[in-house]
């Protein structure tokens, strides 16, 4: 079992309920009618940022256990986290949520990172109840990792756009009626030497590529109906493609393939390559994709959530950008 | 008049198209394309070649940062010129700082009265 | 994963960034901002005691003040997104940097936030206008001390 | 854009190539003579397109518009157009600007054609003015 990197979850941890909350701008999604939450607010009637941020987790995270029946009490484990620095917000709802609390930070991958983890305390029996997920707001990521809101600065065609937004959802024993872990595969750095902080999902796509060829390798015959990766964005979708169409893994996934970020919002030009952000992924797997799963629309669904792992500073001292993805194989029986 | 409009038009014009070549053809950044210019209007300033440059464009000579590179080399020359090496440091701040002291008056009256809004372009 | 091999295929891939319509944008936004300036420059020589020299200070400031507005609003990124660099370059674009800047950490406080994050972006313009401007002023005076060039 | 380009050249040339500079004067004194002087130096630069010039004593203050095009040597044409002026009225204390503002406001002193101590006033502050740095 050493290095296995995949792993199958015999208990099958059930996903018993998701809650999502989006932002103002994220009306303009397709996926509008799966998010449970909408606010017209950007900074959530808070006073700052930071503040509406952490407020978003809390709402999210109170409705995904309040969607499944539960009280506070009853959640074993927070597992979340986000993109700001020390991923305060997410610890700041903690506070506010009093559960008991871990944070983990695997950049916009968080939210499949956290679902992995949760599985693994599903499956030693210890836990009953994990909430996990994550989430991101536009205002507070873009002041740290870019520029101030206001600055006009010109974004490239690869440029993407940092969903305000959180998708939580609680993972619990076995149930008949909900989708599953059926296996997880944990991703490995992969550093193609890109730099351009502007253009994630070329710099994303071999890590994507990397997890899903390894998964797919320990897994051998399953049929998916589709594979999404999180946030590549129509750029690094379109490389991700290329990877998997050059190097001859398996040809149908070529058209099996989706992007959450890509298709976040339509097809909107003013969002240059697409969405992304810890809020992108979290709420469209969350969201409309496990809606489609509990009426059985579909059966299999492999997520890839990607993440960038860089930060200001390091791309400010010449450092490329280190990535990862984590995937997650779902299934309704 | 409108002949200098049009002038400063032009001229402005193609000094941002070099702005432009500098962001997309060499990828610098806005913080780097601007500095570049700032030193380029320095340097033309030191070869005597900036005050004409105004004369013939006007505001499309003045307006675009470069003419700050200008502006704070004059000062810095006209001093020297007046009290030697000492003036080139005194000298600095003497010509210009309207575009700087502007930018802080307003930067603070904008915090007071402004929030951010994460709106698309 | 060849990562060199890997950088090809995403220079093939990458959407290339759109020069030509940049540039023409970067034009017509520059050439407006200081077309503008001259008419206000004109505005400060008509009215008021300033000659084609001494108009372009306040000409700055008013500018400047333009910016304050349109970036408070929200409109100088939108004008920034379309004009490129046309709205970066001319002094308007050096006050949304500072401007912005300020806006943006009014959160932390006006101490540590506004005061000091003003200039975060638009410092290094201020950084090396200086230190040029000493260099070259400095080149100059000693070559003119020397007796190579007049002033 | 070519729509554009036409208009624009066209304003140019109307701006930039009209033949001779028109001249505006006023003499203190109404000398006839001293004016006539000046109106043939002045038809005889090709890069101004605009003069006026007022006599007051012994001073004479000339302001003059150089033709868009040339101005990117401003500098230069208004110093050798002073030289030249000050070898015709040596007896002359000769100020010359090629600034805007500075003709504009010697054009208000022409119109108005006011008393002589007014005018001394005037001329005095518009002086001052043009040397003004910032």
């Amino acid at each position: 079992m050493k290095n296995a990197r995949t792993y199958q979850f015999a208990s099958k941890p059930s996903i018993v309920s998701t809650a999502v909350a989006v932002g103002p701008l994220e009306k303009q999604s397709p996926f509008l009618p799966h998010f449970d939450l909408v606010y017209d607010d950007e900074r959530f009637g808070q006073e700052t940022n930071e503040k509406g941020h952490a407020y978003l987790i809390e709402e999210t995270c109170k409705l995904a256990i309040m969607k499944g029946g539960f009280q506070t009490t009853d959640i074993d484990l927070l597992l979340a986290g986000d993109l700001v620095n020390q991923i305060t917000p997410t610890n700041f709802a903690a506070r506010e949520l009093a559960t008991p609390f871990m944070g983990m930070f695997s950049a916009c991958a968080t939210s499949i990172s956290t679902l992995i983890t949760a599985s693994f305390f599903l499956e030693s029996n210890l836990m009953e109840r994990v909430l996990f997920g994550s989430a991101s707001q536009h205002n507070s990521v873009e002041k740290q990792f870019r520029y101030p809101i206001e600055y006009g600065a010109q974004k490239p065609p690869t440029g993407q756009w940092t969903v305000t937004g959180g998708g939580f959802g609680i993972l619990s024993h076995f149930q008949r009626d909900k989708p599953y872990v059926h296996s997880a595969t944990i991703g490995k750095v992969v550093d193609c030497e890109l730099k351009d902080p502007l253009d994630m999902g070329s710099a994303m796509a071999p890590a994507a590529f990397d997890t899903i060829q390894y998964h797919l390798s320990q897994n051998k015959g399953t049929s998916y109906d589709f594979v999404m990766t999180g946030d590549l964005g129509k750029n690094g979708s379109a490389l991700l493609q290329e990877l998997i169409r050059t190097s001859g893994v398996s040809s149908y996934l070529v058209d099996q393939y989706r992007d959450a970020g890509a298709e976040f919002y339509g097809n909107n030009d003013k969002f240059l390559s697409g969405a992304s952000g810890a809020g992108c992924s979290a709420t469209v797997y969350f969201g409309p994709i496990y809606a489609e799963l509990l009426k059985k629309q579909w059966k299999k669904i492999l997520f890839v959530a990607t993440g960038a792992l860089l930060s200001p500073l390091s791309f400010q001292q010449g450092e490329s950008i280190p990535c990862i993805a984590h995937a997650v194989e779902l299934s309704m029986d | 008049m409108i002949s200098t409009i049009i002038i400063a038009f032009v001229v402005g014009g193609l000094v941002c198209v070099v702005g432009q070549l500098l962001f997309d053809v060499a990828k610098l950044t806005p913080a780097h394309t601007l500095s570049l210019m700032v030193v380029i209007g320095s340097v033309l300033d030191g070869f005597g070649l900036y005050e004409p440059f105004i004369d013939f464009a006007g505001a499309g000579a003045t307006v675009p940062i470069m003419s700050f590179g200008n502006s704070l080399t004059h000062g810095a020359m006209a001093e020297a010129e007046k009290h030697g090496l000492i003036g080139v440091l005194t000298g600095m701040f003497e010509v210009t700082s309207s575009g700087i002291s502007a930018a802080i008056v307003f930067g603070v009256i904008a915090a007071l009265i402004f929030k951010s809004k994460g709106k698309v372009s | 994963m060849d990562a060199k091999a890997y950088q090809q295929t995403v220079e093939q891939l990458a959407p290339k960034r759109p020069v030509l319509r940049n540039c023409l944008a970067a034009f017509l936004t520059g050439g407006i901002i200081c077309g503008i300036g001259q008419i206000i420059s004109f505005i400060f020589m008509y009215f008021f005691p300033f000659t084609e020299r001494t108009s372009s200070n306040p000409t700055v400031a008013t500018m400047v003040f333009i910016a304050m507005v349109l970036t408070g609003l929200g409109i100088y990124k939108k004008i920034g997104q379309f004009g490129g660099a046309g709205s970066a370059v001319p002094v308007t674009g050096f006050g949304n940097a500072v401007i912005s800047a300020a806006i943006e950490h009014k959160s932390e406080g006006f101490i540590l936030g506004v005061g000091g994050n003003m200039f975060k972006l638009a410092g290094s313009v201020i950084v090396y206008g200086v230190f040029s401007a000493f260099v070259v002023a400095l080149i100059k005076t000693i070559l003119v001390q020397v007796g190579v060039i007049n002033w | 854009m070519k729509k554009f380009w036409s208009i624009s050249c066209v304003l140019l040339l109307i701006g930039g190539c009209s033949a001779r500079p028109q001249v505006t004067s006023y003499h203190v004194e109404d000398n006839q003579q001293e004016i006539e002087k000046l109106e043939t130096v002045m038809a005889n630069q090709e890069k101004i397109s605009e003069g006026s010039a007022v006599f007051f004593n012994d001073e004479l203050v000339v302001t003059i518009q150089v033709k868009p095009l040339s101005k990117f040597s401003k500098e230069k044409i208004t110093k050798s157009f002073k030289k030249e002026v000050e070898s015709i009225f040596p007896d002359h204390k000769v100020f010359v600007s090629s600034d805007l503002k500075i003709s504009w406001e010697l054009n208000k002193i022409i119109e108005d054609q006011a008393d002589k101590k007014k005018v001394k006033k005037e001329l005095d502050e518009l002086q001052a003015l043009a040397k003004e740095e910032t």
